[in-house]
């Protein structure tokens, strides 16, 4: 099988590799660049738990081949610190305990983020759609759309 | 597991309707790929061929004037119909079935094309074009043709395109007066698939009778299919609550649902005509501007 | 409450800045130098002898490093219940025969996933298929095939209960009613499917990174199927995605994994696929239930009796004890004078039933619940009302089961009678549905003959102060780490951030049932507390050598400061104190430790939680369509330890049970289930989940640390038998089957209409 | 209240002291000494057992106290 070369930034960093054409994005983030934080949590597109964001868009990392994220910007949640400061969302998750197992949060967290650099004043059913396409077995989601809710006030400043 | 393929990411449209020419029945296309990877890493769907069209931004657009009506290309994603102010205007029930389709990390990635090529007959977007009067234009390197929705639906995830065609655009008439469109499919789960839905369009005229109407039906046989003994029923006639059953009962009739571990034939059935009745009340009562 | 300084505190998980950094590691995730990939083929029949299999081809595929089948297993039957050796009849990789489809047949080891994957398809296994039965009343006829030797009519196990002289109970009711109900199974559907990764060295040793509720009970089975001791093989599980009941006994994942690790002396990992995670593990215990129930016309409960099959699936797993606490709970929580359980949990040819959260309860709740608020309709009796004057309180004794300390049940009435009140009348489609329940701190009876002590733990207080808390209670999302972090830094006096967590691992944490039946707060934290007492009376013994306070005086330490009871604001540090006591002791670290096992508790639970769920549920007449729009739940779970913790175990617990009321069917046809994706599987989203506010009852469970007790399961009972009530009171009709699908209630509406209809004429 | 009724199998004083209980305590455990006496005594325990689960009622349990409380009489004291 003839390998594909494959330029693209993650989180900030520049990658050059060559894959196998139908290597899926989510594949290339873990098994490829070995970041880990992105999750795979069913076979059929269902479960948002490998959610990315590629440029300004929130995907499911298992539903797009590595191929088309060809010259685009990914982000997974080990991008949303910056230089070990927590981005508002992620002080949101601590403080409201949007997560319990933990293993579904970095997807959940990339769906929030891309919601509100999107729409910065969501309404409660706006952030329920949003996180829609993400399942949690443990949280009953309420305490993530609470913070969602807190950081669109503004309530977790960027340090 | 996906079985390997040759790659081709082409440039133009051009290229990729040649592409398509030299490699006929053994590739397949790609654009978002929300559905074909689903099928494709189940091992239902094999190519040694996959042409990859996400990047042809040339096909991804959306414009509107009185006279052509609604033209979207084939690579416009969901997201960019569910966002455009546009088509809010002029047919937000196209927004307003985005809204509901699928989630929004699928609706990012995904295209129109994509959706109505995959064939699924529980989609929701296929019902709500056919309601419309829409068409779909198909493109090859011999040309283009111009098909009706409703005749590009050959058979249970089957449809009219040829093997060197592909779509290249969705074309919706210009808005006509008095006339509206109601959609809603029945589900669990708000986003989920349709366990069956209904689209009615509705015309009417200066007397609100009933003008022209379009009834359509998803998940309710291999293809989206058209409640034709229903909109007869209505055609001609004054809204009332009896006729609007009669029209339910005869939709209900005409359909050929599937009895699965979701919802007996009978019960689909029962849907139908449920359904039917409110989308069509609905429909007339948005038709009917307000003085 | 009593005023604490960290208990009942906001204070964040402490696995947080792992978790919302992606920094945790899975077993999902982890990586070992030289590990090859595992799959498992699995038994495409129902019930079937295995003949022969052939993996000669499969081995010949490059890249395929091993394969094993039953044969290169010891054949150990093997089952959680150790204490009663013929309820362990699992070999998981069978050698004789399959009994379920999905069932373990061989496992391949290979470089890459891809190739053991094709290298499944290779191997040629010879079956006799054998005739099958799926449903436990068909299972138990005398043609019914026989699925386990021995076990005369597909019996699996019984459990029976009865107190006071039920036929004169019977006699004594005024007004007495039988229902019918079936209760469906449910998926556990943790985001992390099974996964394990063995390593076996040439040393003998077996190392296992496993997605595991209880390190302790995996390290133990294995040691019984594998052939080795306990202290040879240490299992590994530091970030959990998610148990719920479902990950405490051996599964196809660990154990093939290691049979392969052993024969191939090489790491091995195998992750379940969503689709195997639905097939191949096992399920809350599908019910059919036979309730009558005997009342006074003014609402006073007389005798209740009630006759249980379960459909057990192809082996034991927990169901024995699922059998026993359904029976047990569907009194609950309730006096009755004459009560009657019998409970036959019945082997079939399909998936195994066991444990989930709630154990039986939400199945219990589902009869009970709305059985009672039918009767109190059928009597024109006020159904909270007549709740309250049957239900339990302190210091009752459910005879020769159960003494109820604390118990906040008749103040949950009182919240829930106010909420309706102040949501006045409700529009035409919508109703609210009730339901009480009761649930158990954890277990008493040791099925699993663990030798140890049920819960340890140890705290050693470093040099500047800060602490190591070494538990072998394990996190699985349910937030124990940070739950016994409190209690250790309010017990010792410190802050929460002083505490540094050790679990998971079995090679440096003590002995510990682990995570299941909601024992871990109770339990876990009483030797947690244990622990930290016995480090503080170490120090405060330096610091009374040092103070010379007259002997009346008390010391003691709070929020790192040493001082007198009588002058709190004379003292100093508790870092200069740690610094003096390790000095005076050569040297050596303050090392407190702490244990906890339940005695003169009876043989079920050391205390037990009560909550009542209200519902407010909108039905489309038409359709049958059910949106959840607002609920109530007052819950008395003692005193809470740790705030944001308790706020997500009701909210998930309630999304759960919801999808057990009205999402989660599982049609099965042949033994083969037909929505094993999540497409087909429903499971609750954010954008069905109402909000779910929670009024905390004031109560003191003095068997609990600081007075607490479960939070976990509880509200999982309920909600489903809340909803179903709703319905009834929107409707008028009385569902017996959960999950309810539209269909139901349309169906349900139709029959009502039809019976009015013959009514009239 | 008469000497507690010993179980015949394996000697276990019921409870309450009951017959019937002490048929109970023979259904729950279910163990094969305890089935093995049971069909000495001319009853089939699987049905039985199985009466017991599909009718309202203690029947099953009163047809076996009664052979207990029989059996009660011969045991040397």
């Amino acid at each position: 099988m003839e390998k594909q070369r494959l330029k693209l930034k993650v989180n900030g960093q520049e990658h050059e590799l060559y894959i196998n054409p139908k290597t899926l994005l989510v594949e290339v983030i873990r098994d490829h660049l070995g970041l880990t934080g992105t999750k795979r949590g069913c076979d059929t597109v269902s479960c948002g738990a490998c959610t990315v964001m590629i440029d300004d868009m929130a995907v499911k990392s298992c539903a797009v081949l590595a191929v088309q994220a060809e010259g685009r910007h990914v982000r997974t949640a080990e991008g949303l610190e910056k230089n070990g400061k927590l981005a508002p969302i992620q002080k949101a998750f601590l403080d409201q305990g949007s997560y319990q197992c933990g293993f579904c949060t970095p997807g959940m967290l990339m769906s929030c983020e891309a919601l509100l650099e999107e729409n910065p004043a969501p309404s409660p059913e706006e952030i329920r759609e949003g996180i829609e396409g993400n399942i949690c077995r443990c949280t009953g989601y309420n305490s993530i759309v609470r913070a969602m809710g807190a950081v669109a006030k503004g309530n977790y400043r960027e340090e | 597991m996906i079985h390997d393929f040759r790659y081709l990411k082409p440039g133009t449209l051009q290229e990729a309707l040649s592409m398509l020419a030299e490699w006929r029945d053994e590739c397949k296309i790609i654009c978002g790929g929300q559905s074909l990877l689903i099928v494709m890493r189940q091992g239902l769907v094999v190519t040694d061929t996959l042409v990859d069209i996400k990047g042809l931004n040339e096909l991804s657009y959306i414009t509107y004037d009185d006279g052509e009506g609604l033209r979207m290309g084939a690579t416009t994603t969901h997201r960019a119909v569910e966002k455009s102010g546009l088509l809010k205007e002029k047919y937000p029930i196209l927004v307003a079935v985005e809204k509901k389709l699928a989630s929004i990390q699928v609706r990012n990635w995904g295209s129109i094309a994509g959706n109505l090529a995959h064939g699924d007959s529980s989609g929701d977007l296929a019902p709500v074009l056919i309601a419309l009067g829409g068409k779909i234009k198909l493109g090859s390197v011999k040309g283009t043709r111009v098909v009706p929705l409703e005749e590009f639906y050959t058979g249970l995830f089957e449809t009219a395109l040829t093997k060197d065609e592909m779509v290249v655009e969705v074309q919706v008439p210009p808005v006509q007066p008095r006339t509206a469109v109601a959609y809603k499919k029945f589900n669990l789960i708000e986003s989920d698939q349709g366990i069956v839905g209904v689209a009615a369009a509705m015309t009417v005229d200066a007397s609100d009778t009933c003008k022209d109407v379009r009834i359509v039906l998803g998940n309710s046989g291999v293809t989206p299919i058209r409640a034709r003994s229903a909109e007869k029923v209505l055609l001609g006639r004054k809204s009332g609550d009896r006729l609007l059953e009669e029209a339910g009962e005869a939709a209900a009739g005409e359909a050929d649902p599937v009895s699965d571990i979701h919802a007996s034939e009978e019960y689909r059935r029962h849907l139908i005509r449920v359904l039917t009745e409110r989308m069509v009340r609905q429909a007339w009562e948005k038709a009917i501007p307000l003085e | 409450m009593k005023k604490y300084s960290v208990i009942n505190t906001h204070v964040h998980n402490v696995d947080g800045i792992a978790k919302v950094t992606g920094r945790a590691i899975y077993t999902f995730d982890v990586k070992l130098p030289g590990m090859l990939y595992g799959k498992i083929l699995r038994s495409p029949h129902p019930h079937a002898k295995i003949l022969d299999i052939d993996y000669g081809k499969a081995l010949d595929l490059p890249g395929v490093i091993g394969v094993v089948t039953g044969k290169d297993t010891l054949g150990v039957k093997q089952g959680i219940w150790r204490r009663y050796q013929d309820l362990c009849d699992e070999q998981i990789l069978p050698v004789d025969k399959v009994r379920y489809i999905g069932e373990p047949v061989a496992a391949v080891a290979a470089m890459t996933e891809e190739i053991a994957e094709q290298a499944l398809d290779l191997i040629d296994v010879q079956y006799e298929v054998l005739p099958a039965v799926y449903e436990p009343l068909d299972a138990i006829k005398k043609e019914a095939p026989e699925i386990h030797e021995g076990f005369e009519r597909n019996i699996n196990v019984t459990r029976h209960i009865e107190w006071g002289d039920v036929e004169g109970a019977f006699d004594e009711a005024e007004y007495i009613r039988e229902d019918w109900f079936k209760c469906g199974g449910q998926a556990h559907m943790c985001m992390e499917t099974r996964a394990a990764v063995s390593s076996y060295t040439p040393d003998g040793k077996l190392t296992v990174y496993h997605s595991s509720q209880s390190p302790y009970y995996m390290r133990g089975l294995l040691a019984g199927v594998l052939g080795l001791k306990e202290s040879s093989i240490r299992v590994i599980s530091h970030y959990v995605g998610g148990g719920f009941g479902g990950k405490f006994e051996l599964d196809g994942a660990i154990f093939c994994s290691a049979v392969l690790s052993m024969k191939l002396c090489r790491p091995v990992k195998i992750v379940f696929t969503r689709e195997e995670d639905f097939i191949a593990t096992k399920r809350r215990t599908p019910m059919s239930y036979y309730v009558r129930t005997g009342v006074k016309k003014d609402g006073t409960f007389c005798a209740r009796e009630a006759k249980v099959f379960t459909n057990g699936g192809a082996y034991t797993g927990m169901g024995a004890t699922a059998l026993y606490l359904t029976g047990f709970f569907h009194s609950f929580p309730y006096r009755w004078k004459g009560y009657r359980y019998d409970g036959y949990r019945v082997y079939t040819n399909t998936l195994p039933s066991t444990s989930m959260r709630g154990f039986g309860a939400p199945q219990a709740m589902w009869c009970s619940e709305q059985q009672i608020e039918w009767i109190a309709a059928d009597l024109g009796l006020d159904s909270i009302e007549m709740r309250r004057k049957n239900a339990h309180y302190s210091g009752y004794e459910v005879p020769d089961q159960a003494s109820i300390a604390s118990c906040g049940i008749d103040q949950c009435f009182d919240v829930v009678q106010k909420w309706i009140k102040e949501k006045g009348k409700l529009p035409e489609n919508r109703a609210i549905g009730l339901s009480a329940a009761g649930f158990m701190s954890g277990g008493i009876f040791n099925w699993f003959d663990s030798p140890y002590s049920f819960s340890s733990a140890v705290v050693t207080i470093n040099y500047d102060g800060t602490v190591e808390l070494h538990v072998g209670a394990q996190d699985i999302g349910q937030g124990s780490n940070t739950t016994l972090a409190i209690i250790c830094a309010e017990a010792l006096g410190v802050k929460i951030e002083d505490i540094k967590v050790h679990s998971g691992d079995t090679d440096h944490c003590p002995a510990d049932l682990g995570a299941w039946g909601s024992r871990q707060t109770l339990m876990a934290g009483n030797a947690v507390k244990m622990a930290a007492e016995d480090a503080k009376k170490q120090l405060l013994e330096v610091a009374y050598a040092q103070s010379g306070f007259n002997i009346v005086y008390d010391l003691d330490i709070k929020n790192r400061w040493v001082h007198a009871l009588a002058r709190p604001e004379r003292g100093y540090d508790y870092a200069e104190l740690v610094k003096k006591a390790i000095r005076g002791k050569d040297g050596q670290r303050i090392v407190g430790r702490g244990y906890y096992t339940p005695h003169r508790k009876g043989m079920i639970s050391p205390a037990y939680s009560y909550m009542m769920q209200a519902v407010e549920v909108e039905i489309d007449k038409d359709t049958g369509k059910i949106k959840l729009i607002d609920s109530l739940t007052a819950h008395d779970c003692g005193q809470p330890i740790n705030h944001l913790g308790l706020i997500g175990q009701l909210e998930g617990a309630f999304s759960m049970a919801a999808g057990y009321g009205y999402l989660e069917y599982m049609p099965y046809e042949d033994g083969k289930l037909m929505n094993p994706n999540l497409v087909d599987y429903k499971v609750m989203r954010a954008t069905e989940m109402p909000e779910v506010p929670v009024a905390e009852i004031d109560t003191y469970e003095p068997e609990g640390p600081y007075g607490a007790k479960e939070a976990g399961e509880g509200l999982t009972n309920p909600t489903a038998a809340a909803i179903g009530n709703a319905i009834f009171h929107a409707l008028g009709v009385q569902m017996k089957e959960c999950p309810i699908k539209p269909e139901m209630i349309v169906n349900a509406l139709n029959e009502k209409e039809a019976k009015e209809k013959e009514g009239k004429e | 209240m008469s000497e507690p009724v010993k179980c015949p199998v394996c000697g276990k004083k019921a409870k309450t002291g009951s017959a019937i209980d002490c048929a109970r305590h023979m259904f729950g455990t279910g163990d094969k000494p305890h089935r093995a006496w049971v069909e000495a005594q001319g009853l089939s325990f699987i049905d039985l057992l199985l009466e017991q689960a599909t009718t309202p009622g203690n029947r099953s349990y009163v047809v076996l106290a009664e052979i207990i409380e029989k059996t009660q009489e011969r045991l040397p004291e």
